[in-house]
């Protein structure tokens, strides 16, 4: 047991703290609105600048533009680029299709997309989930046959998150479908500009547009876009969806977000409420719980095993990011409702972040929904860990 | 002690529910989409139904119908999330104007909004949370309110300004000085509505409206608690019919007991909520001393915050992704009951208050 | 919608209100202790009180002692009851074996039990639950086998609340092992002094003697003793349960709790805390929405049907019980720990009520597991009332 | 940054286990019935075994260890709730002696505690929930303590009198003053402690003892965490395994989705829980500023207090009936988290302390 960072952890902790703060830019980390063009450059620029500095791909093997960090440091990086409002980089690129094509690529696909991807040159989105899927992912109906030396993809893909940015899709098809279902899915990678796909915005109860419907009629794509192996897609996606262990828990974000809670509630008054006082002290104490776990998790994990704690940093984590949104609102009060505002920028004088503080709230229902609902970890806690 | 509905107050359920039956999540988005955030239509069928003038004296050109029968409207209005101003128009702007007004005012205000005629909106906050902002310099005002709710569209403003309140109108407004008009959480219309030397009368005598102020929003707070119920049973509803129907892994969600577990523990939120919000709405009626109102209303809108929250949470939550989108109504109803929570003071103001006098009383005692 | 009581129903509360505080001497309502021979004296000389008044069984049909009041008086006449501190009648008697002979019974079975029933002059336990049954009480396994003109009982019973002080129990015993298991049951008494009857105490976490468990070896009862018909025990035994719509919910001695909690709290110093205000404030409120809903069903409760929200009152109803108990506890902090200086009364100088909050804090925890746990009520919530 | 024990830890991990074997509930029942309320036995083995020396110094027979190995004790202790005195005795009635003491105090009673010959005890509550009751009057005390815990058992007495620490024998005390022993909620004993002119000597100088008392108050926290998470593993462990094989309705609980997703919800708490101690542990270890340890040391006991209850109540409510039975462990485990959360400041006291700096700061910040 030791509290110390090592003298290099400490070192490492000190150039994130500084690239993060001093050489990304302000502008491109307060005050992104979510969903615009504006917010597409932002995104591009601060990953383009990560990877020139080598911090937007760490995770991938070295020769790709990785790190050969520790989990810890990984954790580092992550809490630090979080704690200065950094953007991170983009998840479908970084976190989950570039390990894909890293590990399971080949040669070829690895020359056309790796490089491009770490610097966001090209911009991924994920086919996944589907209308009468939901947490049952395994049940996809999209179908891809062979037909040639081409793959053609017809169904329906949704929940495609800032697909409206996006150049590439990566599918999740059904290519056989007289197998148990998660054995005939394979992993196809489809230009959002080819003929016969159509996206459709949906709309969200923030207001914004976030999510979309990915339609697929006929849509014919090479037959080397399959991701390796006919039919292993299946594993592919599951080793995608777990790929990731450090930054399960947005823990800096939310460390970020409730200290700016606390400042703005001692700005307006709100803070003077002793009611107010004990939700963030508990707050922070169970933030401080959920960061230290992460640590012990990032610090203590052996080899490539899942630490069991995985699914708590997931379940608590969006807990926290949720009643810290839901605070924020609180502290603003009766002007919070007046979200619209911030589209008329000059023509109100609410606070700024009294205008997306509903917002925010209200898009973050999803955290708890969206990649592994708060349900499918207690399954996964009350099962895989406790054996129930 | 009776928490049943007669016959009469039925029927005017029955009649509320009949016209705001089309209200479906894509009606209501066409509407909100547009301004001035409601339908213009509904709410002079509404007016036409007796439904606009329901609390006033009939010689303005209402009804003089009691609490309970503005608490079934209320209550049909939350049930479809209808977008029209009931609560603020009606029972807040109106009550206001019923209580302190000149026959005069009465007269052109409440007939006019009785007649769906003329729409009056309260502008009270200040875009730093208190209710100051404006000044009064002989017959004018100066200053900015905001976030005021429907006050582009309103006809008739409000205006609280030291202490008192006065009555602008909308176009004097425009002429002297300007409003901005934007989305609110829920898909209805705020304002920021600045005052330029505009003309204004004082609402009756021009005294200290504080009194008065401070009781209409209390029957402010008892009517969004029925708002809110409607609502929250909406998002009941919507929720177990959504676990029987929706099938995931090869079966309908009603299979997974850790989810029908949760839907119980909403039925009880909104059994609760029920039995407060009405019991705030009967001691209301009741009249008597308006400290025993505005305690009722503190505490009626205590519990419509928690419940509020637990309700629109968990409804979302339940339904999965689908909750969160505009396309499907139960996300609706969580906007508008973050949105109520919100107005005249979410629970943890009201907790703040009644701590104040905690030590007063021994228990609380819900029957004189 | 009408708040107000009527004149007649305001009348009645006053004379339950004087009646509570003004005739039942004081020592009977403060600081009992439970499971003890002091105990059982106040209890039955409470009853006997009430009984004389005809307050101890209002809901018998009248001819046995009870009332032609109406829900809500039965409501007011218990919430005044606990308001004033006041042991209510026995459950076992008043709420459960009498009404079942006063139905069921024949008419020696009623004249030989029924006055002293009501009178305390018997005290009945309850033989339901079994070691192995829990809340599938239906599937309980102690037989009654018919010998000539007694009936021979062999079994366990557990969870025999104030069995010590029992003169006669109530038990249901399986008298056909051919049918479907609700279908074998029957209900005998049986005298707790019979040969083969032994008691084993239970000793609870909070260190009393409150329940037992009952063996039966061999015992002998006569036929009579058989309570309406053969094999219809499961029928009466859901009648006993579902009997009272009223009491469900204690409001009346939790709002009393609460009450004395916020006055120690005053004492010790500990309600300074703003947030142990917050606590009660909110505490009081959920209560009062409870008390309101309890009133709901009295005052609008249509014939014989059980309201829907009755399983809601028992829910919450424990819940606030359990937290206000908990709350108490916080007020004496460090002193409650303290709990066996009541056995030592003169050499202690603790509050007396320090000693004894964490053993009701304790105690209370069975509140949510007894009479139908509420697991259960959510099942019945969710099953019965949303039809899930 | 490592949040592993080394081997030398695990080595004595596992031999305290070892030891306490046969803690079951039937053992600790036993135990508890009888005077002094744990086994003077075992505490003679915990002795021998170096457990009651670990954080003293050397030279008087302790061995020198730190908070880490003091933390694996406390673990194992809570783990089978055993029912002798570590954290009250060794951590912090031997914490002030060490902290305080004269080169001769220590050596007498830290060697004697060592040895499992001397058992001292803190005197620090009055009866009226303060730390005031005894006065100084020369070389005497006056007054009452209560509840002392151990007292009446206790060899020495360290007391709090006017914000010094005094040395008291247990054989003074009864001849001037008295002791009245009684069972403490967990089965534990505590005491009224009258003191009449009882003959005291200063611990160490005689000096206010106020720091070092808040310092070894927080030491005690972190150490009680420590006893606390052991407790509620097995809580957790115990639960889990009674979902598994306790049959209802003709199938085992873990049927049951509702159930075991409160498991999953406990298995959070304990995780989280074990995060936060742990820390607070390596904090202390860390040394540095007392005012991080003391942070440290809140924050630990208010995570403890919050998940000692939530284990303590979901441990018997999904065992049912049988959770409520002394026959039963969880029941034992629910009592012992019910007494550690309360001694030395529950969740709230810890809030309400911590609320006081929160401005002072932005974001927590674990690591240094």
């Amino acid at each position: 047991m030791q509290l110390q960072l090592t003298e290099e952890e400490r070192a490492f902790r000190e150039e994130m703290r500084t690239f993060f703060n001093d050489e990304v830019p302000k502008e491109l980390r307060d005050g992104i609105g979510r969903g615009d063009e504006q917010f597409k450059e932002a995104v591009v620029k601060t990953q383009q600048l990560l990877n020139a500095k080598g911090l937007a791909v760490p995770s991938w093997p070295e020769e790709y533009g990785g790190q050969d960090w520790t989990p810890l440091q990984k954790h580092i990086w992550h809490e630090e680029m979080q704690l200065a409002g950094v953007i991170p980089p983009l998840a479908f690129n970084a976190n989950m299709i570039g390990p894909v094509i890293a590990n399971f690529g080949s040669d070829e696909m690895k020359e056309k997309f790796l490089a491009k991807t770490a610097n966001l040159d090209i911009w991924w989105c994920q086919g996944f989930s589907e209308p009468n899927a939901g947490s049952d992912l395994a049940s996809l109906s999209t179908k891809a046959v062979r037909d040639g030396d081409d793959w053609v993809i017809n169904g329906q893909k949704t929940w495609t998150t800032l697909g409206q940015h996006a150049d590439w899709i990566f599918v999740l098809c059904r290519t056989n479908p007289d197998v148990k279902k998660q054995a005939g899915i394979s992993m196809i990678l489809c230009p959002m500009d080819a003929e016969g796909v159509t996206l459709r915005p949906i709309q969200l109860i923030d207001g914004g547009h976030e999510v979309n419907e990915v339609f697929f009629e006929d849509v014919r794509v090479p037959a080397e876009n399959l991701v390796g192996e006919e039919n292993a897609g299946w594993t592919y996606a599951k080793f995608l969806l777990g790929n990731e262990r450090v930054g399960v828990a947005p823990v800096g974000a939310t460390k970020r977000n409730l200290a700016i809670a606390k400042e703005k509630a001692q700005e307006t008054g709100a803070l003077d409420d002793p009611a107010l006082q004990a939700t963030i002290v508990d707050l922070e104490n169970e933030l401080l719980a959920l960061e230290l776990t992460a640590l012990r998790v990032a610090a203590n994990s052996d080899g490539g095993k899942p630490h069991p704690a995985s699914s708590v940093l997931k379940l608590k984590g969006t807990v926290l990011q949720q009643a810290v949104s839901e605070l924020l609102v609180d502290v603003f009060g009766p002007l919070s409702v007046g979200s619209g505002a911030a589209d008329v920028a000059d023509g109100s004088d609410l606070p700024a972040l009294a205008r997306t503080a509903t917002p925010t709230y209200l898009n973050l229902r999803k955290a708890s929904i969206y990649g592994g609902s708060n349900e499918v970890q207690r399954q996964i806690i009350a099962g895989n860990i406790l054996g129930l | 002690m009776d928490f049943l509905l007669d016959d009469e107050q039925e029927a005017l359920r029955d009649a509320v529910r009949g016209l705001l039956k089309g209200y479906d999540a894509e009606k209501r988005r066409q509407v909100t989409d547009a301004d001035p955030g409601f339908d213009e239509a509904m709410w002079k069928k509404l007016a036409d139904m007796g439904v606009l003038g329901l609390p006033f004296p009939e010689d303005v050109g209402g009804s003089g119908a009691g609490p309970a029968e503005v608490s079934v409207v209320a209550e049909e209005i939350g049930r479809v999330i209808a977008p029209e101003p009931f609560v603020e128009a009606v029972v807040f702007a109106g009550g206001l104007v019923a209580a302190l007004g000149s026959d005069g005012q009465k007269k052109e205000i409440l007939g006019g909004l009785s007649a769906g005629e003329l729409l009056p909106a309260v502008a009270w906050m200040s875009p730093h949370g208190d209710d100051e902002g404006v000044t009064v310099d002989g017959d004018t005002l100066t200053g900015v309110k905001e976030p005021v709710l429907n006050g582009a569209r309103a006809d008739v403003l409000l205006v609280l300004a030291e202490g008192g309140l006065f009555v602008v109108k909308g176009e004097d407004v425009d002429a002297h000085g300007e409003r901005t008009s934007y989305r609110t959480v829920d898909g209805g219309r705020a304002a920021r509505v600045s005052f330029d030397k505009t003309p204004a009368t004082p609402l009756g005598d021009g005294g200290d409206a504080h009194d008065a102020f401070e009781m209409l929003v209390a029957i402010a707070r008892i009517a969004y608690g029925h708002e809110a119920l409607g609502a929250m049973e909406s998002g009941l509803s919507m929720t177990t019919e959504y676990l029987k129907t929706r099938k995931q892994f090869g079966v309908t969600l009603n299979t997974f007991q850790a989810l029908t577990f949760r839907a119980a523990d909403m039925y009880t939120s909104v059994e609760l909520t029920r039995s407060i919000v009405m019991w705030a709405t009967m001691v209301l009626a009741d009249a008597g001393d308006p400290a025993l109102v505005k305690d009722a209303a503190r505490r009626s809108k205590l519990q419509v915050s928690r419940a509020g929250r637990h309700i629109g949470q968990e409804a979302i939550q339940l339904h999965g992704g689908i909750g969160m989108t505009m396309e499907y109504a139960v996300g609706h109803i969580t906007t508008r009951l973050t949105t109520i929570d919100h107005l005249l003071g979410d629970g943890r103001e009201q907790g703040r208050a009644l701590r104040e006098n905690l030590t007063s009383y021994g228990v609380v005692e819900p029957l004189p």
